[in-house]
């Protein structure tokens, strides 16, 4: 007897907790809003860009922005910020999750206290957030990651993926769809070696590009869907001598990957405007905070200087196709 | 040592347990009175949740350091523990077998550190961080990096949950009956006087009849023991098993337990001093959090009391041993 | 008094053990080249090699300020710390700044001097364990950095180009860190070993007792043994910050561990006395080769960890079973009035 | 003799450890060319006034000059500055470096560049060696040298410094004949060389062996300094103990029972080999021989404390496991061990807490110790003994040493045991006490205890025993009845060779 996992496999109960109230489209925004950021962590250049967004958002909503954060990435750190938020009666939290399931019980006080609860760049489990601010489909980036390194590859040849860590929600659902998109006939001559992971942490990172090289030879690309790990494998690669003959790619911040495209090393990589999640996540979080809408697939809001929005399902709100940097346009961008 | 030294160094510790546990009410009183939200009910669960695995931890590591040795390998049997209870919740096992298998686990992780340092006489400090490696590792070969969660809400919510209607959490009992079990061997009972004597002569603890060895022995045990314990707590807590869970907690432990008055030399110490350290830590990180004061602050004030706390009695010692002459 | 025939002076065997202890370092570090070399042979490459070796120097200069320390009976746990305070110093008077790399170091050695004078005076005057000591300063120097840095981070292109060439260029194929941790292991190797003052502070380890009654200057030379590990750490965050090229508040976060393992697996005695830091760098480099090889075995990722933990078990109790073989040899070779 | 100034005047020195005065008011002076012994009993003080010598304590008064000049001695490093060697008491080596570089640490030859000429330290080493006649290799680590060989090196060490002051604290406590010969071959050349000696030793033939003059001290106190060529030995012990022995010894006349200790062929390599014999109750037997003989070794071996490699012990007919003083106890054994700061006691824990650290499983109850009882099983055998303190909760390391032994006592006469091993019973503590101490011995004999005592006292083995059993390195190679016991069969018999005296 007792209780085993396929026991409880429906997953945790779906709170109904937003239920009951009904969007009112009219409904003005409230000024005043109190909104609090929690990124993953803390001095993260990436994280760091798009709470910046969101700070732009709420002065412009006239709200009190606020941000918090553990040092590590770590969940346990996370839910003691989350229980603080509680107690300050925060209007909403914009949150990325460290872990999907971690966080759940706390985000879920948090909306029984009356807090709407919006992630962004990782999200949290669907019955634990209103919703989720996703920087492109993941379909999308999925399709450009493999379009880029089939490119650089000249068509054929091994590539392997440097990614964050293995139980990140976004890297994992990219790869799926790269890993669809590469057994499709007109990808079958390219052939991923590997999947590698640097935890997003920067000399890991590096250590790991620096095995990747060491056991495949004929590596011709990397690929890494994290701005850390492009990162530091652009910049092992440039002071090697595997510079020129193996590609780097990926979704990277453009300050961090100018040095690399001015250099060679780098030839494209792609990613949205970080800037942008925060901003929109801050309009979400607001017009929901404010009666707008409740998170209901369909519903439409406002986002400031990027316009309207529909939320498709499961609360999901995407914020558009990603851009390419390549050394002819990678000047036009400063984030 | 002379005379006069015993005497004030018995005075000493006397005065560092009331002093801490002083110093740990006036910081309750100060917060609640301060800060916003500190002194409500909701946040007293959240703190005690905080708490919990430092408290936990904390208990058989004051014996262990009493007598002399350490044991940093208590996070890392935390996360091992913490990955196999995923590992075999994925495995479909039954939790109500999962969970008596992490405390025996953490058991022998703690019978491990035991035999190294007690039968093969090595010194704990080299031991416990070659297990702490040992153990953490074999926590990710357990469970990669990935996470297992859905663990069964009747006993994530236990974990979470209040005592009937009353705001007093339901993880307070197994801090409070561990406390008690912890405090009552360690000051009542012939084990806790052999603790002592270990600790303060393990040579003339051995003249008296009594075996040093199988006492740090079992020590080692219930240290890992409770590691598992808290192991399992932690994932219950979080919903969540993960390879890292509690990674660095170890200096946290050792930190709070210095700071409760017990001397790393061993021989010295008292329970009710540790839970007032782990308590003054946890508020004052509550507190501060509270008050948007960041991270980092608590780090330089959990060092500079960690100093302190050893520092204050010795200066104050040589500042009366100068008054007198 | 009749005059005494002696046998000459002969090496003692004790010697030779000591040395079959980090022989024993070296064969683990062949065996474990040996056998990923077959696997795939690029381990053995340039790149490979040089790769190691930066990843080593950094650790090795760290670990040799641990065993100066550790040899005197204490210990110093905010090596992590001091790095990264060091590292984020040196970053941020780069940052969009061009110094040449002399004065850098010096800076950060300076940074390290400072935090090590901290823990030593505290060690010794304030009478407070050496484990709580930098205990306690693992967790404040950490906490500085943080406030300092705030979040922010330096990256590669704000650092200029010399001091990122000076992590990476290299003097006959040999990296410029790679020689200036090689500088420093020989300088502290030669002073330990051939100077009055690195003896004493063996004697120290040996019996705090004896050398107190001995005259050694005990306060000042427990002071300057940390001010030793200090300064090397602070070095290691110039290292660290001219290989890495990007710089957090997070930077040698959790280092104190490896640095310890490092000196515990080149036999460096915890409780004092014994031990080279010869023994110490080599811990570092195995501790490093382990690492690569592992990803170049492919071996999963994760056992790393456990293997390091395993290794450190090893070497302890290899080390207690000579130090146990040893004693028993000594005690029957006695010695008699001839 | 003693000519001109005194290279080295001791003037009313005092100093007190807490409440104990451990010396008062000494004054002497050290004449260059001269030897002079310091004798007094345990205790007395002796060692204390070296301390103050080598810069290790601080007088709380008084004053040491050297030629004439008061001297600062604040550290051992001035001392050494001052030119004045000490060779401690306990051995002070550093056991992780090599005999050579003990020898010389801290004025090692050096070569080039000011680094340590090994090669020239490690010559020095063996020419001290063959001065002092003794071969211990140079380059072997001190770790594992036995107690006569630590002294040897201690020798060395002194020598090699070239000093104008040579303190000798017990040097030859742990020295064969020959080796004592060796070392006053070199000390009566140091001497003539113009060092002022100082030496201490129990010994009194070694005493008018080699000193021209002695000073004597009694609890604390300067007695007097004499010329040894105008004074007797007898005069001598007259004048440090303060009263004529004969009563020290009250010994009570029982007729022996059962066998109640019984050893066969006990051995543990290297230390001692097939060491038998038997304890009947009622009996006081001793257990003499030189320091380092094994005595200590063969009765922490009964106990339990310290493994055997083979034989047997039976307590009443019945045997007793190795290794287990547990057992040793419930059978009711007790050892009282000879170092009773390391062994005997636990120095930071309370009184009461040292009395019942044996018994605290069977003073509690149901597992449960609230205190109380531990008190009052605590005061009842401490007050038997007549132990002097302040409170029962005080640590037992703020009683003076004579109190401390009380208290070891206490605490082993509180199991109730009928084998009661003692191991120098009355170091270091003061004539009153130790007489109060045999008398204690005798009225557990009168009551049926058997009692084993180690004693390197002579007067009390012939004093208190029964039966004398000799152990000589590592074996029993006597045993001699109280009618057959003398100083003089003992010594032969522990020494191998005729006694001296
Ligand atoms: N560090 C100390 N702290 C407290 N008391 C001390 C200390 N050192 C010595 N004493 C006490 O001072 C007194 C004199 O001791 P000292 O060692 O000088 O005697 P001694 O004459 O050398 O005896 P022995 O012949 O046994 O060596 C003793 O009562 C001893 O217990
Ligand atoms: N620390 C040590 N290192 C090496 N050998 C030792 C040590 N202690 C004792 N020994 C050796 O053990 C043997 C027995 O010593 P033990 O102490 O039992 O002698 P003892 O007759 O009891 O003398 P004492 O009067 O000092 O107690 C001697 O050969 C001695 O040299
Ligand atoms: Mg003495
Ligand atoms: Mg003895």
């Amino acid at each position: 007897g007792g209780t085993t996992k396929s026991d409880t496999a429906a997953g945790n109960t779906p709170e109904t907790v937003s239920a009951g109230t009904k969007a009112d489209p009219n409904a003005p925004l409230k000024e005043g809003l109190k909104i609090a950021y929690l990124p993953k962590q803390l001095n993260n250049p990436y994280t760091d860009v798009e709470v910046g967004g969101g700070k732009v958002a709420v002065e412009e909503i006239k709200g009190e922005y606020k941000l918090v954060g553990p040092n590590d990435a770590s969940a346990s750190s996370q839910v003691s910020y989350i229980n603080t938020l509680i107690q300050q009666q925060q209007d909403v939290i914009v949150v990325a999750a460290n872990d999907p399931n971690a966080v759940c019980p706390s985000l879920n006080q948090a909306r029984k206290a009356g807090i709407k609860v919006v992630t962004f760049d990782s999200d949290a489990a669907k019955t634990c957030r209103d919703a989720f601010i996703n920087q492109a489909s993941t379909q999308g980036i999925g399709e450009s990651l493999v379009k880029m390194a089939s490119e650089l590859a000249g068509g054929a040849g091994e590539i392997a993926i440097l990614s964050a860590t293995p139980n990140a929600t976004n890297q994992n659902s990219w790869i799926k769809v790269m890993q669809t998109e590469l057994a499709k006939p007109e990808n079958s001559k390219l052939k991923l070696v590997k999947i590698a992971y640097g935890n997003d942490d920067d000399q890991k990172s590096f250590t790991e590009a620096q095995g990747l090289l060491q056991s495949y030879p004929n590596l011709k690309v990397i690929v890494s869907p994290t701005t850390v790990g492009i990162a530091a494998a652009s910049r092992y690669v440039s002071a090697s001598s595997y510079k020129g003959k193996v590609a780097i790619t990926g979704l990277g911040l453009p300050n961090q990957m100018r040095q690399y495209v001015k250099d060679g090393t780098v030839k494209k990589f792609a990613l949205w405007n970080p800037a942008d999640i925060g901003y929109l996540a801050a309009y979400a979080g607001a017009a929901m905070s404010s009666g707008q809408i409740t998170g209901a697939e369909g519903e439409k809001f406002k986002a400031g200087k990027l316009g309207e929005y529909t939320i498709g399902a499961d609360g999901e709100i995407v914020l558009g196709p990603p851009t390419e940097f390549t050394a002819a346009n990678i000047d036009q961008f400063d984030f | 040592m002379s005379a006069e030294l015993t005497v004030t160094r018995t005075a000493r510790l006397a005065n560092w347990n009331v002093a801490i546990i002083a110093i740990t009410v006036l910081v309750l009183i100060v917060a609640a009175a301060t800060v916003d939200s500190f002194g409500t009910s909701r946040n007293f669960g959240f703190l005690v949740l905080d708490l919990l695995p430092i408290a936990l931890v904390a208990l058989p590591m004051t014996l262990v350091i009493v007598t002399g040795e350490i044991d940093l390998s208590v996070a890392s049997s935390l996360g091992l523990s913490s990955a196999v209870m995923g590992y075999l919740w994925n495995a479909n096992q039954p939790i109500e077998t999962i969970i008596p298998l992490c405390l025996l686990l953490g058991a022998v992780l703690g019978a491990v550190n035991g035999f190294f340092v007690t039968f093969l006489g090595l010194p704990s400090l080299a031991v416990t961080i070659g297990t702490l490696a040992l153990y953490r590792g074999l926590a990710f070969v357990v469970l990669g990096d990935s996470a297992v969660a859905d663990f069964p809400a009747l006993y994530t919510d236990w974990v979470t949950g209040t005592i009937g209607g009353t705001p007093i959490p339901n993880v307070l009992i197994v801090i409070v009956v561990l406390a008690v079990v912890f405090g009552v061997v360690l000051h009542a009972t012939p084990v806790g006087r052999a603790v002592f004597a270990v600790g303060a002569s393990e040579q003339a603890a051995r003249f008296a009849g009594l075996r040093p060895g199988r006492l740090k022995f079992w020590l080692y045990v219930a240290s890992g023991l409770v590691a598992g314990l808290a192991g399992v707590l932690w994932t219950l807590r979080y919903s969540s098993a993960r390879a890292d869970n509690g990674a660095g907690l170890e200096l946290a432990v050792v930190a709070a337990v210095l700071l409760g008055g017990v001397s790393i030399f061993g021989g010295r110490g008292a329970l009710p001093g540790v839970i007032a350290g782990v308590v003054l830590l946890g508020a004052l990180q509550n507190a501060l959090r509270l008050s948007d004061v960041s991270n980092e602050a608590l780090n330089v004030v959990t060092g500079v009391l960690l100093i302190v706390s050893v520092l204050a009695p010795n200066l104050a010692r040589s500042v009366l041993q100068r008054r007198r002459t | 008094m009749t005059a005494v025939d002696l046998p000459a002076p002969r090496r003692s065997s004790l010697d030779v053990v000591l040395r079959a202890r980090e022989l024993g370092i070296v064969l683990a570090l062949v065996l474990l080249v040996a056998v990923t070399t077959i696997s795939n042979p690029r381990f053995v490459s340039g790149q490979s090699i040089r790769d190691i070796l930066l990843g080593t120097a950094i650790l090795a200069v760290l670990a040799v300020g641990q065993a100066v320390v550790v040899i005197t009976r204490n210990i110093d746990l905010s090596v992590g710390s001091v790095l990264g305070l060091s590292a984020f110093t040196v970053g941020t008077l780069l940052q969009n700044n061009n110094l040449p790399v002399l004065p850098v170091l010096l800076a950060g050695a300076g940074v390290g001097v400072v935090c090590g004078a901290v823990n030593g005076v505290l060690v010794r005057y304030g009478n407070v364990p050496a484990l709580v000591v930098t205990l306690g300063t693992l967790y404040v120097f950490r906490g500085i950095t943080y406030f300092w840095a705030g979040g922010s981070q330096i990256n590669a292109d704000e650092l200029p180009a010399a001091f990122l060439d000076f992590g990476t260029a290299t003097l006959v194929g040999v990296p410029y860190l790679v020689l200036l941790a090689v500088l420093v292991l020989v300088v502290t190797g030669v002073v330990l070993r051939n100077y009055r003052m690195g003896r004493e502070l063996y004697a120290m380890g040996s019996s705090p007792q004896a050398a107190r009654l001995a005259g050694i200057a005990v306060g000042r030379r427990t002071v300057g043994a940390f001010v030793v590990s200090g300064a090397l750490a602070g070095l290691a965050g110039v290292l660290f910050a001219a290989r890495f090229g990007t710089i957090d508040a997070a930077a040698g976060t959790g280092y104190e561990l490896n640095v310890v393992a490092a000196v515990v697996v080149g036999g460096v005695a915890v409780f004092g006395g014994s031990g080279t830091v010869w023994g110490a760098a080599l811990g570092a480099l195995l501790l490093t080769t382990i690492g690569s090889a592992l990803a170049v075995l492919e071996i999963n990722q994760f056992w790393q960890q456990a293997i390091v933990g395993g290794l450190i078990l090893l070497a302890i109790g290899a080390d207690r079973l000579v130090a146990v073989r040893v004693a028993a040899g000594l005690k029957k070779r006695g010695s008699h009035v001839s | 003799m003693a000519a001109g100034t005194p290279v080295l005047r001791v003037r009313a020195v005092s100093k007190s450890f807490g409440a104990v005065a451990a010396v008062r008011e000494v004054s002497f002076d050290l004449y260059g060319g001269e030897a002079h012994a310091l004798v007094g009993e345990n205790g007395a003080g002796k060692s204390t006034i070296v301390k103050m010598l080598a810069g290790v304590h601080r007088p709380d008064s008084g004053t040491i000059e050297l030629n004439g000049v008061p001297a600062e001695l604040h550290t051992p490093a001035d001392a050494k500055a001052a030119g004045i060697a000490v060779i401690y008491q306990e051995p002070t080596l550093f056991p992780d470096l090599t005999v050579a570089e003990n020898i010389a640490m801290g004025r090692q030859p050096l070569g080039r560049f000011k680094t340590i000429d090994r090669a020239a330290m490690v010559r020095q080493a063996a020419q001290l060696f063959t001065r002092l006649g003794v071969s211990i290799d140079p380059n072997r680590p001190a770790r594992g040298l036995s107690i006569a060989d630590q002294q040897l090196v201690e020798i060395a060490k002194a020598l090699s410094a070239d000093a104008r002051v040579v303190v000798m604290d017990e040097p030859t406590a742990a020295l064969t004949g020959v080796e004592v010969e060796r070392l006053f071959a070199v000390a009566r050349s140091l001497r003539d060389d113009g060092a002022a000696l100082m030496f201490i030793s129990h010994r009194f033939e070694e005493i008018t062996a080699l000193c021209e003059r002695v000073t004597i001290m009694r609890d604390g106190r300067h007695v007097s300094t004499e010329l040894l060529a105008g004074i007797t030995v007898d005069e001598m012990v007259r004048k440090m103990v303060g009263r004529d022995l004969g009563a020290l010894f009250p010994k009570q006349d029982v007729t022996p029972g059962a066998v109640a200790l019984s050893v066969r062929d006990l051995s543990r390599d290297p230390v001692f080999k097939d060491v038998s014999f038997d304890v009947r109750a009622g009996e006081i037997v001793a257990l003499a021989g030189l320091i380092g003989s094994g005595r200590s070794e063969v009765v922490q071996s009964i106990f339990g404390v310290d493994p055997r490699d083979s034989g047997t012990v039976e307590i009443a007919g019945k045997a007793l496991r190795p290794s287990s003083p547990k057992q040793a106890m419930a059978a009711g054994v007790a050892l009282v061990p000879e170092d009773r700061r390391q062994q005997g006691l636990v120095m930071e824990l309370s009184i009461e807490r040292n009395v019942t650290l044996p018994r605290s499983r069977s003073l509690s109850r149901l597992g449960f110790l609230t205190g109380g009882r531990e008190r009052r099983s605590a005061r009842e055998w401490t007050e038997r003994l007549t132990t002097k303190y302040g409170r029962l909760s005080d640590e037992v390391g703020t009683l003076s040493g004579g109190n401390q032994q009380k208290v070891v006592l206490a605490k082993w006469l509180a199991t109730k045991p009928t084998v009661l091993i003692v191991d120098e019973p009355t170091r270091g503590i003061d004539v009153g006490t130790k007489a109060e101490v045999h008398r204690l011995m005798s009225r557990l004999a009168a009551e049926g205890v058997a009692v084993l005592m180690v004693s390197s006292e002579l007067p009390e083995v012939l004093g208190m025993a029964d039966r004398v059993l000799v152990m000589r390195e590592g074996r029993l190679v006597a045993e001699l009845d109280r009618s057959e016991a003398t100083e003089e069969s003992v010594m032969f018999a522990a020494t191998g060779q005729e006694a001296s005296l």
